[in-house]
C-alpha cells in the first residue's frame, strides 16, 4: 500500500460522493454552517479577549473606592494623602467620572473628568482634550459624536443633576480606532464634570494609585484597606482576569446554547452514514467481490468523512474569518456586546493561532468523524458472498 | 501445464450454523480442476453450484474440509489474505453482471485495481485495450445503466480480466442472454481458455455445458457431486 | 470553570477519545477470550471483521488524542491570565497538583496507541495473526491511562480557583526551587549540553550500525538509547535548548516554543523528537517478535524501516535544537 | 485532471487564502499593536479601567467598578447583567401594565 493506492482509492470516493451531489453538498453546506457559527463565536470571544488585555496594561495599577452600606461613594480627597504616605506608593490620584443618560437618544455615556493631555505623537484624537481646569469645553467617543451628530466647533448640551442645561464647546473627537475604549465617553474638565453631577467639595469617585513596583500592590492594597476599612481596592491584575474570564465565559456560555444546533448535525451525520440504502450497500458488496478489502473500504469511507469534514471546516473557517473581521461579526456582536444603543463599531485584530483551530476541530470535526466510524465499519464488512448469491 | 490447480477435499459449507435457519449449501464436495481446464459445474438452481463457485473464488471461507490452491491451503486464511489471492488470481462475472451504476463503462472496468499500487493512467490504457478487444470501446464514456443486456456482460467481462487472471469465474452468465448472445458468450470464453486461463463456469444451460472444449463437468445436486466427467 | 470555550472542546474531544477507545477495549476483551485462528465457524469470522474496527477505533483515538495534547496546551497557557502569578502553561499546569500528571496520562497514551498501532500493522502482515492475543490484552493496559487523563484533566480543571496564587514558570524553574520542573532546570547547561549531544552521536552511531549489520544486540541497544534519550531530551529543551529559542536565560519554559512568537519551532522539534524516540524505540522492542516463524520473515525489513525513520527524525531534531544556536547571537556563556 | 487532484487543489487553495487571511491578520495585528501604544496613551492619561463592551446598562459599562447605581435601575426585574445579560433580556413587564421597551427588540 503506498501513496498510488490511497490516492485511487480518494478518486474512487470523489467520484462515488458527487454522483450523490444533492445530499452531500447538503451536509457540506449544514457542517460549514456549523463551522462558521463556532468559528465565529471563538474567533469574535478571543479577539476582544485579546484586544482587552492590551489595551488594558495601561491602566491604574490600583483604585481605592470606598463602600458604603455595599454601594460605592464618594471618596474624601484628603485619603489621597494618607495612601501617598505608604511606602511603595508613587502617587495618588482622585478621580471624578458617573454616568450620564442622554434621554434625547436614550443612551448611556461615561462622563469623566481630564487629567493632564496625551502624549505628543497620539494619533487617536483629533483635537485636543480639556485641561483639568478648563471649563466649559469638551471632547466626546465616536459613539457620542455619531448619536448626537456633532463634530469638532459643535456644541453638546447636557443636563446637570441640578437640572440646569450646561453647554460644552467640543474640542477633541477620539478616532474610530480607539472605540473599544473611547464610543461613549465625553471628556470634561474637573470643575464642569463636578457641577454636572453635583459632587460636594473635597469629593471624588475614587482614587487612582499608582506603585513602584507593580509585584507589590497587592500588599499596598491590604494596607490600604486596614487603614481604612470601608474602602475596596481593586486590582489591575484582577481586571485583566475579570475580563480573561468573562469573554471566556461568554463564549462559553453561547457555545454550550449552540451545542443543541451541533448535536442535531451529529445526529444527522450518524443517521446518513448507518442508514446506508439498500443501493450503497449493494455497491460496498460489488467492491468487495471484485477485489476490495475491508480496509479499503474503511479507507474509503475514512476519505469521504475527511472530504466532507475538511471542505465543510475549511469553506468554515473563512466565511466565519471574513464575517467576524471584516463584517465586524454583523451576525453574533449583539449576543456578545448585548443591546446598547452606542454599538461600539470597531474592526477587530484577528489575533488567530493554533488553538483557536485545535479547538474548532475538537469541536466540530472531532464529533462528526468519530460519529461515523461505527457506521463506516458495519458498512464495510458486507459479506462479499452475498453478492454472488444475488 | 496438466497439474491440478484447485483441488478441494470434503468441501462443506453451512449457512447460518447452529440457527434456526441453517442451510447446508456445499456437502463433501472433493474436486480437483487443472491447469487450463474449461470447466462447467452443471446443476438445477439450489444445488449449490453458486456456493461452490463462491468457495473456490475465495469469497467465503469453508465450514470444513480445505481448499489448496497451487498446492497451498487457503481454507483457514483470514479474509484479508483471502481478499490479496482474489485479486491477483481470479476474474469474476456475476450472474447478475453488479456493475455499479451511475459510473462510465471505462470506470467500471477499472474498479478492481483502483486499492492497488497501480499508476491510474496506465490502468486506464489497460481498461481501454480490454474494452478495444471485445468490441466495447466506442461505449467507453457511456453509464452502465444505459447499456444492453449483452453490453453490460461485455463490460462485466473486460472488469473480470482487468488483473490478468489466472482462472475466470462465471455464474449462470448465460441466464439473462438469449441465445445469439450467449453463443457469442461462449466463443469470448473460448478465446479466453485457448490463450491458457482456467474457466470455470456454473451454468445449467446446454450452450454452455455441451461445448466440446468443457473438459471438465461436475454434476451438482442438493450440494453434493453427483457426477463427474472428464473428457 | 468549566465553561471556558477551550475546556469545553477539550472535555468533548478527549471524551470521545475516551469513548472510542474504551469501546475498542472491550471489543479487544471479546476478540482475545474467543479467539481461535483455526476455527472456520462465523463466529470466529464476526471476530475477525472486529479487529478491523478495533484498529480502525485506535487509530482515530490516536488521532484525537493528539489534538486533545495540543489542545491541553494551549488551554493550560491561556489560563496563565486568570492565575495569578502564572506567565506561561507550566505555571498554569502547576496551579493545582493535576496539571502535569494529566499530561503525562495524555502522553503515554500517545505512545501506547503509537505502538499498539505498530504491532497490529506488523500483526496484520503475518497470516495467521500471531500477535492477536497479545495485541488485545496490552490494549488493555492503556486504558488505565486514558481514564487516568480524562479524570486528572477534569479534576485539573475543576480544582482550578483563578486566585489561588501559582508560581510562574520563573519562580518554578528558578534555581533555587524545588519540585520536577526545577530539578530539571537546575541540570547545569554546559554537562547538559555535552551528555544531550554526545548521546546522539552514540544513538546515530549504533543505529547506523544496526541498519548495515541488522544485528540483534545493537537493535535492543537502540531501543534502550531511543527510550533514554526522549527523557534527556526533554531535560535539555527545559535546560537548554528553550533558552536559546527565547534568548532570555531564565526562561525554561518547554511549552512557549508553539507560539508564534517564535515562529512554530516546537512543532517541528516536538514531532521529530517524538517520532523519532518511538521508532527507534519499537525497533528493539519488535526484536523478540522475530522469534514466531510466521513473523520472521518480515521483522528484519520492519526494523531496518523504522531504524531509518528513527535516525532521519532525531537527526532533524537535533538540527532544529542547532539552528537558535549557531544563528543567534545569544549566548549561554556564563549561566 | 484526476478527481483527486482536484480536491487537492481545492484543499491547497483554501488553505492558500487562509494563509493570505493570516498574512493580512498579521498586518491588522501589527497595526492593532501600533495602535494599541496611544490606547494605551489614552488608558493611563484618563485612568480607564474598562472597555466599552456593553453601554446598555450603565452598571455593566465599568464591570469591574462597583457602582453608585443599583443593579434595577434601567431595567426593574433585570437579573445580574453581567456577564450573562448578554444573552438573556430582561424580563418583559408589560403584563403588569408598564410600558418598557428595549432598543431592537
Amino acid at each position: 500500500m503506498s501513496l498510488n493506492s490511497h490516492m485511487n482509492v480518494l478518486d474512487f470516493t470523489l467520484l462515488s460522493l458527487l454522483r450523490r451531489k444533492f445530499k452531500n453538498f447538503g451536509i457540506v453546506l449544514v457542517f460549514t454552517l456549523i463551522v462558521f457559527i463556532t468559528g465565529s463565536i471563538l474567533f469574535l470571544s478571543y479577539s476582544f479577549k485579546r484586544e482587552a488585555l492590551l489595551i488594558l496594561k495601561g491602566s491604574p495599577e490600583l483604585i481605592v473606592q470606598r463602600m458604603s452600606a455595599g454601594r460605592q461613594e464618594l471618596i474624601p480627597v484628603d485619603r489621597a494623602k494618607e495612601i501617598s504616605a505608604l511606602p511603595g506608593v508613587s502617587g495618588v490620584e482622585p478621580r471624578y467620572w458617573g454616568y450620564y443618560y442622554d434621554l434625547l437618544v436614550k443612551a448611556n455615556y461615561t462622563i469623566l473628568a481630564s487629567s493632564g493631555s496625551l502624549s505628543a505623537g497620539n494619533r487617536l484624537l483629533q483635537g485636543r482634550l480639556p485641561g483639568p481646569e478648563e471649563k466649559g469645553v469638551a471632547a466626546v467617543g465616536r459613539g457620542v459624536a455619531k448619536a448626537r451628530f456633532i463634530d469638532i466647533g459643535s456644541t453638546i448640551s447636557l443636563v446637570s443633576s441640578a437640572g440646569d442645561a450646561m453647554d460644552f464647546d467640543v474640542v477633541g473627537i477620539f478616532e474610530s480606532d480607539s472605540e473599544l475604549l473611547t464610543a461613549d465617553l465625553i471628556v470634561l474638565g474637573r470643575p464642569d464634570v463636578i457641577r454636572l453631577f453635583r459632587m460636594p467639595p473635597y469629593m471624588a469617585t475614587d482614587l487612582a494609585v499608582t506603585v513602584r513596583n507593580e509585584t507589590e500592590a497587592p500588599v499596598i492594597a491590604g494596607k490600604v484597606r486596614s487603614r481604612f476599612p470601608d474602602t475596596r481596592p481593586i486590582l489591575r491584575k484582577e481586571i485583566i482576569r475579570t475580563y480573561d474570564a468573562v469573554f471566556g465565559w461568554r463564549s462559553g456560555l453561547i457555545l454550550t446554547l449552540f451545542a443543541g444546533a451541533l448535536v442535531a448535525f451529529i445526529i444527522l451525520a450518524w443517521d446518513k452514514a448507518t442508514g446506508l440504502s439498500a443501493e450503497e450497500k449493494k455497491e460496498i458488496g460489488i467492491l468487495k467481490a471484485i477485489g476490495w478489502e475491508t480496509s479499503d473500504i474503511i479507507e474509503m469511507k475514512f476519505w469521504e468523512g475527511l472530504v466532507i469534514s475538511l471542505s465543510s471546516f475549511l469553506l468554515g473557517i473563512i466565511l466565519a474569518y471574513v464575517h467576524v473581521y471584516f463584517f465586524g461579526a454583523s451576525v453574533f456582536a449583539p449576543a456578545l456586546k448585548g443591546w446598547s444603543v452606542i454599538y461600539p463599531d470597531f474592526r477587530l485584530a484577528p489575533f488567530i493561532d493554533p488553538y483557536q483551530i485545535a479547538m474548532l476541530m475538537a469541536l466540530t470535526v472531532i464529533p462528526y468523524i468519530a460519529s461515523t466510524i461505527i457506521p463506516s465499519w458495519k458498512a464495510a464488512i458486507t459479506d462479499p458472498d452475498e453478492v454472488v448469491r444475488g | 501445464m496438466n497439474e491440478t490447480i484447485i483441488q478441494t477435499n470434503e468441501l462443506t459449507k453451512y449457512y447460518n450454523k447452529g440457527k434456526a435457519n441453517e442451510v447446508l449449501a456445499v456437502s463433501g464436495v472433493s474436486v480437483g480442476i487443472r491447469h487450463g481446464d474449461f470447466a462447467v459445474l452443471k446443476g438445477p438452481s439450489g444445488s449449490g453450484k453458486t456456493t461452490m463457485l463462491s468457495l473456490l473464488g475465495c469469497m467465503t471461507r469453508p465450514t470444513s474440509g480445505s481448499i489448496t490452491l497451487e498446492g497451498r491451503d487457503i481454507s483457514h486464511l483470514p479474509e484479508r489474505f483471502l481478499t490479496d489471492i482474489r485479486r491477483t488470481t481470479y476474474g469474476f462475472i456475476f450472474q447478475q453482471f453488479h456493475l455499479i451504476q451511475g459510473m462510465s463503462v471505462l470506470q467500471n472496468v477499472m474498479l478492481p485495481l483502483y486499492p492497488t499500487d497501480v499508476d491510474l493512467p496506465k490502468l486506464k490504457k489497460k481498461a481501454e485495450g480490454l474494452l478495444e478487444g471485445i468490441g466495447m470501446m466506442k461505449r467507453r464514456d457511456f453509464p452502465v445503466q444505459g447499456l444492453s443486456g449483452g453490453e453490460q456482460q461485455r463490460t462485466a467481462i473486460a472488469r473480470a480480466l482487468i488483473n490478468d487472471p489466472e482462472i475466470v469465474l462465471a455464474d449462470e452468465p448465460t441466464a439473462h442472454l438469449d441465445t445469439a448472445l450467449s453463443r457469442d458468450f461462449m466463443a469470448i470464453m473460448k478465446d479466453l481458455w485457448e490463450k491458457g486461463k482456467t474457466v470455470i463456469i456454473a451454468s445449467h444451460d446446454p450452450i454452455v455445458f455441451e461445448n466440446e472444449y468443457a473438459a471438465l463437468v461436475v454434476e451438482m445436486r442438493d450440494g453434493a457431486v453427483r457426477n463427474v466427467t472428464r473428457k | 470553570m468549566f465553561m471556558q470555550p477551550g475546556i469545553i472542546a477539550l472535555l468533548l474531544g478527549s471524551g470521545i477519545t475516551l469513548v472510542l477507545l474504551a469501546y475498542a477495549s472491550f471489543l479487544g476483551v471479546k476478540i482475545w477470550r474467543n479467539w481461535d485462528i483455526g476455527s472456520n465457524s462465523e463466529a470466529q469470522l464476526a471476530l475477525e471483521r472486529k479487529t478491523y474496527l478495533v484498529s480502525t477505533l485506535v487509530k482515530y483515538g490516536l488521532l484525537f488524542e493528539i489534538i486533545s495534547v495540543f489542545l491541553f496546551i494551549y488551554t493550560a497557557d491561556d489560563l496563565h491570565n486568570l492565575l495569578v502569578g502564572a506567565m506561561c502553561a507550566t505555571g498554569s499546569l502547576n496551579a493545582n497538583s493535576f496539571g502535569f500528571p494529566a499530561l503525562y496520562a495524555k502522553i503515554a497514551v500517545l505512545f501506547l496507541a503509537a505502538g499498539w498501532i505498530a504491532l497490529d500493522s506488523l500483526d496484520s502482515k503475518a497470516e495467521d495473526y500471531p500477535l492477536t492475543k497479545k495485541k488485545y490484552k496490552l490494549l488493555l493496559l492503556m486504558i488505565p491511562f486514558v481514564i487516568a487523563g480524562y479524570v486528572l484533566q477534569i479534576k485539573y480543571f475543576g480544582g482550578i480557583d483563578p486566585n489561588v496564587i501559582t508560581s510562574c514558570c520563573g519562580v518554578l524553574f528558578s534555581e533555587g526551587g524545588t519540585g520536577v520542573g526545577s530539578s530539571l532546570a537546575s541540570l547545569p547547561v554546559h554537562p547538559t549540553e555535552v551528555v544531550f549531544y554526545s548521546l546522539f552521536m552514540i544513538i546515530f552511531f549504533v543505529g547506523v550500525i544496526a541498519l548495515k549489520s541488522g544485528r540483534k544486540l545493537f537493535m535492543v541497544l537502540l531501543a534502550f538509547l531511543s527510550a533514554f534519550f526522549f527523557f534527556v531530551s526533554i531535560a535539555a529543551i527545559v535546560s537548554f535548548i528553550s533558552l536559546y529559542f527565547y534568548q532570555i536565560p531564565t526562561h525554561h519554559c518547554p511549552f512557549d516554543i508553539l507560539q508564534a512568537g517564535y515562529y512554530y519551532a516546537g512543532y517541528p522539534l516536538y514531532v521529530s523528537l517524538f517520532a523519532g524516540s518511538f521508532f527507534g524505540t519499537m525497533a528493539g522492542v519488535i526484536q523478540p517478535l522475530g522469534r514466531i516463524k510466521t513473523l520472521s520473515a518480515i521483522i528484519p525489513a520492519v526494523q531496518r524501516r523504522w531504524t531509518f525513520i528513527a535516525l532521519a527524525a532525531l537527526t532533524v531534531f537535533v538540527l532544529i535544537t542547532l539552528i537558535p544556536i549557531v544563528f543567534s547571537p545569544f549566548t549561554l556563556e556564563g549561566y | 485532471m484526476r478527481k483527486s487532484l482536484v480536491f487537492g487543489l481545492f484543499v491547497l487553495g483554501c488553505v492558500l487564502f487562509l494563509a493570505a487571511l493570516g498574512a493580512t491578520s498579521h498586518v491588522r495585528v501589527s497595526h492593532f499593536l501600533a495602535v494599541s501604544r496611544d490606547l494605551g496613551d489614552i488608558t493611563a492619561t484618563l485612568k480607564l479601567t474598562d472597555i466599552s463592551f456593553s453601554d446598555d446598562a450603565r452598571y455593566t459599562r465599568n464591570p469591574s467598578q462597583a457602582d453608585i447605581f443599583s443593579a434595577f435601575q434601567d431595567y426593574p426585574g433585570s437579573i445580574e447583567h453581567f456577564p450573562s445579560g448578554s444573552v438573556t433580556p430582561p424580563p418583559d413587564f408589560t403584563s403588569l401594565g408598564a410600558a418598557m421597551k428595549v432598543r431592537g427588540q
